[in-house]
């Protein structure tokens, strides 16, 4: 297990890089760059700029004195917001979308497996088809619907939150919810669908036939397998709910790692576009190992060799 | 090697199929010897039985013949020509006189193809015939396995576990093949089932004069159908010989506990009859027992076991066992134990 | 209703237990009635799908509902009707008076759980063990089912275990509160032949320490053959022929059993000769026909067979046989055995 | 449970999802106002300014977001006026102008301070221009600084030419066409030495870099043997025409006649900053734990992308006049999301564009807030006259003849229909000289004003100019067309929007009307769109829009002065220049005007460019927020601006908001602007400009 673990944390350096040189490589296949603007710069303006940032090299000279920055963890300063590392910037509004994305996220656990493991025992009951219908709802309404509605009845009707911006436990409120909706729908459904399969096990019978009562079948037979494939979703779901999610963060306003990533790109801001690549492959990489890890736990039949 | 004049359809030399498991950036690789040494001929128009508890490679000795698993070393021959060896390309001139019938019929045949076209994908892929003649072909087949030609368009979902065992044969004859691989096929059946699925095999062998590789851990079937019988045991052959022989004067305390372990539907013989039981399970074939991989269940193990790998030798004519305590003069292993070591001249 | 007479553990009388499927409701199991005597073994054979398996589950009330239900019967267990009690009764019954084995030790044992807490929870529910006389009760039933070195294996999980050593550890696990009734359920369908006969053994030899009664089911003639004091053979939800196993097997007064024996290769009789065989298919049972479901596999069926369903004929005091011609094949099994031990 | 329904259940959703959002905006209807509507207790002004700004940094930022908040921390020679925007004092208290409005004169208030107390002197302006305009700072608004003297130069690490016998070189040795007149030689103003320098002839610079030297004496020879065995002397921001004369008088000199460049100043490009804060602390003086400002309000916090928080500065000199104690201004991005927080009570001001369009017809209901008021913006399409079939006039004059200019005002609600490049309802004055011109100009043609008008729609005139430019337009059952037109030689090219999209098929169903000509659309994404616009390497008509960045006709003009123009168009006419050229050397603004319009005719006669609208400012702000005005370019001067708790004070329609007097802010104002009226006649043209567009 532990050279299961080293052999996989020493992938992820690798691929980060190749994730960050093919972004890299798109970023520089796109026309325009982080200077252009509506109003054409005057050349010497541009020549200075070029120069500075280096644009003016040969573009594999260009390539290696950013992968060597990468490899070092320093991206820099952010082209648009000069005054700023990357590092910095990632780090300061990380934990916005963190508080979203883990509040959502644990939300969206104690509610789904809860609604999940309801519904597959009294499965084909009135609980049943409700959760499931307002489970197929959360899935299908996607949440720049969501939020909107859920700003218009709350914020705009009631009065009760604000509909948008960082601030108090109030604002957290509803872009929470919307975010939780569409994963506390999934692991719904991903709970139903795996306690069902479970519930018809052989070894749930044998459970019954020992004479347990159905609490413990349930929750000390049946549980454990029963969310494997929860597990295998949440995990890199957990991973992009910390990292930001941009239409939340977008329609609430919240200075979180989605909305910077989504300007970064629209600023052509290079070193930052690339460090939050490079920091959210990582985090997707960390999190999946992190659930095989789990697995191990919760699965005594697997095996890391 | 010369096989002009031999009856031999296939000839096994020596066959090893080893399997590698990774162990990691820590451990070393291990090493599974499914077949570990296997030589053998199967005559042309012969059913040769290979019987075995699971996991001792009957299966994987079944899939490298036809190279459907690639052996590790050792010798295939069919018709004289070294199947172990030869490029895909050549293998494929090769294939469709070879073919394999499965154990589960239905996890064998594609879902999402009707009847028809899974019986025809081999005519096709070998180009035996084209047009409208493939489609009576294909009919032809069906009812030579006892399937009406009107199931042509149903899916394998729509027949019973038999039927769908008739398609999977259906296929395999196909492309008019000379050596079909029975892997298995009865044992996932009910039991009224098994018997007409045997039947069938005995009748298409007749007809087709077809040679049969027939794997299987039921001894019944075995004895049935086969008509020499190979005992396996973790990768390697122990005994061999005619069904008879195997049946009525075991010489392998192995095989004597395997046919001593089928239940009679007697209950007169089941009272009375003294069985084998073997104590423990089939060793782990990635860490075999040294020497006789039997050893360790056989009640007539001495220390020479655990250190002499036996050969498959001839003990009575057409009889071979692999086991270091009977010879020619001293075929009866009860009665050497009985002897003790004085039995093999020691 | 009636009572278990003296010496019998288990009646069961026109047990119906129906499926609502799609293709209509399915009556597994059809008006089943036997009785089990205690220390007796009762083996009950039948093909995939004739409604063995769901009779027992049907006793232990496992059946799922909905879809299936039991819509008729008596089950009396040492005197208690089965059916009447809560679910909370029932479940004080499973695992400690009556216990199951199943086919597939593989998917049996819960995968995820360790052998010791899946020993250990059936003592502590039924027999009230403290956590250290559970543990101590699980490994000497380990030690009595056979597993070497039971004391440092009951922390294993059951992927470590093979085929045979988890048949026992189920084993182990249905006799922990000494039942009164043990339903194995095919225990060796999925096992090899030398593991089959350590475990048909296993069983044999537990069953004449403890007294336990047994119900056998298997597919497997062979397996019930010397196991077993009686056997109901069930073919698409009904009991086609229920007798002693001796008288069975000498003397069928059935076309089914019959058959069933004959199409079973006889190692002693030379290769060549082709084997009897039943023709045609199992029926589905959502749609059975007015007459005998065997009808139109049995090679003696006459007209009547198709049109009318068949009695079932007492040919003796435990002999029964579900067939229109029940007598005049038991007269036949008779002179063939005649003939034979000539 | 059948999920079959899957995609109607889907488009059900978005049936009722539509449904409550219409709800929301016209539900309230029913109350005065559009949401909640309370004065903040705190005196905050609570104001979205759009994206994350770049940087505190006055001489960095270009974009309006930062502009909205670096004018309340950041104060220069001069501030806008809240309603007009033109100049009014600000740390210059008065100035004075030269006759040949090449050189300015600035006298300073001596109770200016920095948020830290330090004095505001010329210095630092003079540190603060030179700090902007080095070439190693890369300020992108540079440009507007160009008018200076040698600052271009000097940003473009120019070099001086001298001969051996200490003298430099002169531009006008070189310059043959004379298309930058020389300005006067004479020293307005204060003698000093650097004056007189900088009022001797134009030196000549030459690129400061060995190697483009090197390429371009090659390429000119005249000028190869110029600068033969001379000694090239880097241009330093020292060699700038900003010179402190004393610690409250700054002069200002120019390359060129420019009368507009006092509208300039009040840009934040030419903000002062503090050069101990700078030195001390780099790229980050900006934090708000290091920066120094010089505005009426101070940084207290700042956190990126959500909020800006400021206070008053009581340190500065106008402070007693600053009514608001604090803004707090949000970064946000989202329409709806600044709508949401307006109707909420949380923002008392959404700023231009805001409200989306489907809402506005709703939100005009809304008399007290909302507001519509013409812009100093362009909407137009640009043609790739490099290319056939636009390099022809006759085709461009056709296309822009058949595009219902009306009809798409009307469809798009907040627009005004134009056919001219400077907008209309901004520049009035010059808007009246341009008629009599284009009347002059247009008798020489023997055409008359109504049928120069006539261009905002003639279907007819257009087909005909297309017949003669050899694609004659034919009649095609009941509509028309144009068989021999190169199609696929045109198409319309936009970068990536709602309403750039809504507008080009808009236009292209005009075109497929009136024309029979069926152009193809093309979206880009923006930065790709503006580099293969600006590369000429579209093919026909491109989308593009201007703001202007001073209150003078010239800031559209200018767009296709010299040959590098931004027009994108490949257009180029030295006659063009030299009328601009002429223009901007004459002081009499009327004059002015008339050869302004003059270069305009000459342009928009050849029809480079095809006008088609002018954007509304329509925004809303809550009736307690006073002094907020729906000027031009909806740039507020904070220190104006005042929350008014007494809600029988507040605005109540704020359709007259401009023509009626706030007494609190034009006091206020009119208290600033006397001390530049009470200076020399010089000075007094300039207020009375500021004084009618007031009105």
């Amino acid at each position: 297990m532990l050279a299961f673990t080293l052999r996989r944390l020493l992938i992820i350096v690798p691929m980060a890089l190749l994730v960050v040189s093919v972004t890299w490589g798109l970023i520089r296949m796109a026309p325009g760059s982080f200077y252009s603007e509506e109003r054409t710069l005057p050349p010497a303006v541009e020549a200075n700029i070029r120069e500075k940032y280096g644009l003016d090299k040969p573009i594999y000279q260009q390539y290696f004195m950013m992968l060597a920055n990468v490899v070092r963890g320093d991206f820099g300063t952010s082209l648009r917001y000069q005054d700023q590392t990357v590092n910095e910037i990632i780090f300061r509004h990380l934990p916005y979308s963190a508080t979203i994305g883990l509040l959502a996220y644990l939300l969206a656990l104690v509610i789904g497996l809860a609604a999940g493991v309801m519904a597959a025992l009294r499965q084909n009951s009135a609980f049943d088809y409700g959760s499931m219908a307002g489970a197929m709802l959360g899935l299908s309404v996607p949440n720049f619907v969501l939020g909107p509605l859920l700003v218009i009845v709350f914020s705009l009707w009631l009065f009760w939150l604000p509909p948008a911006r960082w601030g108090g436990i109030s604002n957290l409120v509803l872009p929470v919810l919307t975010l939780a909706a569409i994963y506390t729908a999934y692991i719904a459904r991903l709970t139903r669908a795996g306690m069902l399969e479970i519930m018809r096990s052989d070894y749930i019978r044998t459970a019954r036939a020992k004479g347990l009562d159905e609490k413990t079948v349930l929750l000390k037979h049946a549980m454990r397998g029963g969310i494997v494939p929860v597990l295998s979703f949440t995990g890199p779901a957990l991973a992009s709910l910390l990292a930001g999610t941009v239409v939340v963060e977008k329609v609430f306003a919240i200075p979180g790692l989605g909305n910077i990533f989504i300007q970064s790109v629209l600023n052509r801001d290079e070193p930052l576009t690339l460090g939050i690549v490079a920091f959210l492959s990582i985090l997707i990489m960390v999190f999946n190992l992190l659930v095989d890890i789990s697995y191990g736990f919760l699965d005594p039949r697997i095996r890391y060799d | 090697m010369d096989t002009n004049g031999s009856n031999n359809l296939i000839t096994l030399e020596d066959l090893q199929v080893y399997y590698r498991i990774a162990g990691g950036i820590l451990a070393d690789d291990k090493i599974v010897k499914a077949v570990d040494g296997v030589s053998l001929d199967i005559k042309r128009g012969e059913t040769l039985g290979l019987v075995g508890e699971s996991g001792c490679g009957k299966s994987t000795l079944g899939k490298a013949i036809l190279r459907l698993t690639e052996p590790t070393a050792g010798k295939v021959f069919f018709k004289g020509n070294d199947l172990a060896h030869l490029p895909q390309k050549a293998m494929r001139e090769h294939r469709r006189h070879l073919q394999m019938i499965f154990q589960d019929p239905y996890s064998s045949l594609n879902p999402r193809m009707n009847v028809g076209q899974i019986i025809a994908e081999p005519i096709r892929t070998f180009g035996l015939t084209y047009g409208e003649s493939i489609e009576s072909m294909v009919g032809d087949l069906m009812e030579t396995v006892g399937l009406s030609r009107r199931f042509l368009t149903r899916y394998p979902h729509e027949f019973s576990g038999g039927q769908r065992q008739r398609i999977g044969i259906a296929r395999a004859l196909a492309v008019d093949p000379e050596f079909i691989v029975a892997d298995e096929p009865i044992s996932a059946l009910d039991v009224s089932i098994q018997a007409q699925i045997m039947n069938l095999m005995e009748k298409l062998q007749a007809e087709k004069n077809l040679t049969y590789l027939f794997i299987s851990h039921d001894l019944r079937a075995i004895r049935h159908l086969s008509d020499r019988v190979a005992v396996m045991y973790l990768g390697r052959i122990v005994e061999l010989a005619s069904g008879k022989n195997i049946y009525d004067d075991p010489l392998m305390p192995y095989t004597k506990a395997l046919i001593s372990a089928v239940p009679v539907p007697d209950p007169a013989i089941e009272a009375t009859r003294e069985r084998i039981i073997l104590q423990g399970d089939v060793p782990s074939p990635i860490n075999p027992p040294t020497g006789c991989h039997f050893h360790t269940r056989c009640v007539y193990a001495i220390e020479e076991c655990k250190q002499i790998v036996p050969q498959l030798v001839e003990i009575k004519p057409l009889h071979r066992a692999a086991c270091i305590r009977i010879n020619s003069e001293h075929p009866h292993i009860e009665q050497n134990a009985e002897a003790g070591m004085r039995a093999i001249g020691k | 209703m009636s009572t278990n007479g003296n010496g019998t553990i288990l009646t069961v009388k026109d047990l119906r237990t129906y499926f609502n499927t799609e293709d209509g409701v399915v009556k597994a199991v059809d008006g089943i009635s036997f009785d089990l005597k205690k220390g007796e073994t009762l083996g009950i054979v039948g093909e995939s799908g004739s409604g063995k398996s769901v009779t027992n589950l049907s006793v232990m009330r496992l059946i799922p509902e909905p879809p299936g239900k039991i819509v008729n019967g008596d089950i009396i267990f040492n005197g208690i009707d089965v059916r009447a009690l809560s679910i909370d009764e029932v479940r004080k019954i499973r695992g400690k008076r009556i216990a199951m084995i199943f086919q597939d030790p593989m998917t049996s044992l819960n995968p995820f759980l360790k052998i010791s807490t899946q020993l250990m929870e059936v003592t502590k529910l039924h027999l009230g063990h403290s956590k250290a006389e559970a543990r101590e009760h699980a490994i000497k039933m380990l030690e009595t089912v056979g597993i070497p070195d039971a004391e440092s294996r009951v922390d294993g999980y059951p992927h470590e275990f093979s085929g045979g050593m988890r048949q026992r550890v189920m084993i182990a696990m249905a006799l922990s509160c000494d039942p009164e009734l043990l339903i194995a359920d095919e225990p060796t369908t999925a096992l090899d032949v030398t593991i089959q006969a350590q475990i048909l053994e296993l069983i044999k030899s537990l069953k004449s320490r403890m007294g336990t009664s047994v119900i056998l089911i298997t597919h497997d003639l062979g397996v019930v053959a010397g196991m077993t004091d009686k056997i109901i053979v069930m073919y698409a939800g009904k009991v086609f022929e229920q007798a002693p196993t001796g008288e069975l097997f000498s003397t069928p007064a059935n076309p089914y059993t019959k058959g069933l024996l004959r199409s079973v290769p006889d190692p002693a009789h030379e290769q060549g000769a082709p084997l009897y065989q039943i023709p045609g298919l199992p029926p589905d049972v959502a749609r059975l026909p007015p007459g005998c479901p065997f009808a139109e596999r049995c090679d003696r069926a006459e007209d009547i067979c198709t049109r009318e369903y068949p009695p079932f004929v007492q040919i003796n005091e435990h002999h029964h046989s579900l067939c229109h011609f029940a007598e005049e094949v038991y007269a036949e099994s008779q002179q063939e055995r005649a003939v034979s031990t000539v | 449970m059948a999920f079959a329904g899957f995609s109607q259940f889907r488009a059900i959703l978005a049936l009722i999802a539509f449904a409550l959002l219409s709800v929301s905006c016209t539900s309230s209807a029913a109350g005065r106002y559009y949401g909640k509507t309370e004065p903040p207790a705190d005196n905050v002004l609570r104001y979205v300014s759009g994206s994350e700004p770049e940087s505190l940094d006055p001489a960095i930022p270009t974009g309006q977001p930062e502009a909205r908040l670096l004018m309340a921390i950041h104060d220069g020679l001069v501030e806008y006026h809240p309603k007009t925007m033109k100049p009014i004092p600000a740390i210059a208290e008065s100035w004075e102008i030269s006759p040949d409005v090449s050189e300015y004169i600035f006298h300073l208030r001596k109770n200016a301070v920095f948020s830290n107390g330090d004095p505001i002197t010329a210095n630092d302006f003079v540190y603060s221009f030179q700090r902007a305009l080095a070439p190693e700072f890369l300020a992108k608004n540079a440009y507007l600084a160009y008018y200076i003297r040698y600052a271009e130069a000097f940003n473009s690490k120019k070099a001086f030419v001298r001969r051996a016998d200490g003298n430099f070189v002169l531009r006008r040795e070189l310059d043959a066409g004379g298309q930058t007149p020389e300005v006067s030689s004479e020293v307005f103003g204060p003698q000093t030495e650097t004056g007189t320098a900088l009022s001797s002839p134009e030196r000549l610079t030459v690129p400061g870099d060995e190697k483009a030297r090197t390429v371009l004496f090659e390429k000119d020879e005249k000028l190869g043997a110029i600068t033969a065995g001379a000694e090239f002397v880097p241009v330093t921001g020292a060699d700038m025409g900003v010179e402190a004369i004393d610690d409250y008088t700054l002069r200002i000199k120019l390359r060129q006649s420019a009368p507009f460049f006092i509208d300039l100043l009040s840009h934040q490009f030419f903000k002062v900053v503090h050069r101990g804060a700078i030195e001390k602390h780099g790229a980050q003086w900006v934090r708000p734990e290091h920066i120094v400002t010089s505005g009426a309000f101070k940084v207290k916090e700042h956190y990126p992308y959500d909020r800006i928080v400021l206070e008053k500065d009581p340190g500065y000199w106008d402070a007693d006049a600053v009514r608001l104690s604090g803004i707090e201004f949000y970064p946000l991005e989202e329409a709806t999301t600044m709508m949401n927080l307006y109707k909420a009570g949380s923002l008392y001001a959404v700023y231009n564009a805001v409200p989306p369009a489907a809402w506005i017809d709703t939100l005009k209901e809304y008399k007290d807030e909302y507001m519509d008021h013409p812009a100093v913006t362009l909407q137009y399409y640009t043609f790739n006259v490099t290319r056939a079939p636009m390099d022809n006039a006759k085709v461009r004059q056709a296309f822009a003849l058949a595009i219902d200019r009306e009809a798409i005002a009307t469809y798009r609600k907040t627009t005004k229909p134009t056919i001219d490049f400077t907008p209309i309802g901004i520049f009035p004055e010059y808007e009246e000289v341009r008629d009599r011109i284009y009347t002059r100009e247009l008798a020489k043609q023997g055409r008359t004003l109504e049928q120069w008008k006539a261009r905002m729609f003639d279907p007819e005139r257009a087909r005909e100019l297309l017949a003669e430019a050899g694609y004659p337009v034919v009649q095609s059952g009941s509509g028309w067309a144009s068989p021999s037109f190169p199609i696929a030689e045109v198409e319309v090219l936009y970068n990536t929007s709602e309403s750039n999209k809504a507008i080009a098929e808009f236009i292209q169903a005009q075109w497929r009307q009136n024309l029979g000509i069926t152009v193809a659309l093309k979206n880009m994404e923006w930065k790709t769109f503006l580099n293969v616009r600006k590369e000429l390497d579209y093919r026909g008509v491109g989308r593009a829009g201007w703001v202007g960045d001073y209150m003078d006709p010239f800031t559209f003009l200018k767009l296709f002065y010299t040959k590098d123009n931004d027009s994108s168009t490949g257009w180029y006419d030295p006659n063009y220049d030299r009328l601009v050229n002429e223009a901007n050397r004459e002081l009499d603004p009327i004059k002015r005007f008339e050869i302004l319009a003059e270069a305009e005719f000459f342009v928009m006669d050849q029809q480079p460019v095809m006008p088609f609208m002018t954007d509304s400012t329509n925004w809303m702000k809550k009736p307690f927020v006073k002094g907020m005005y729906p000027n031009p370019q909806t740039l507020h001067p904070w220190k104006f601006v005042y929350i008014e708790q007494d809600s029988a004070k507040w605005d109540q329609n704020a359709a007259n908001i401009m023509v009626e007097r706030d007494e609190t802010v034009l006091s206020h104002v009119e208290r600033l602007m006397q001390t530049q009226n009470t200076r020399s006649a010089m000075g007094s043209q300039q207020a009375s400009v500021a004084e009618t567009s007031a009105q």
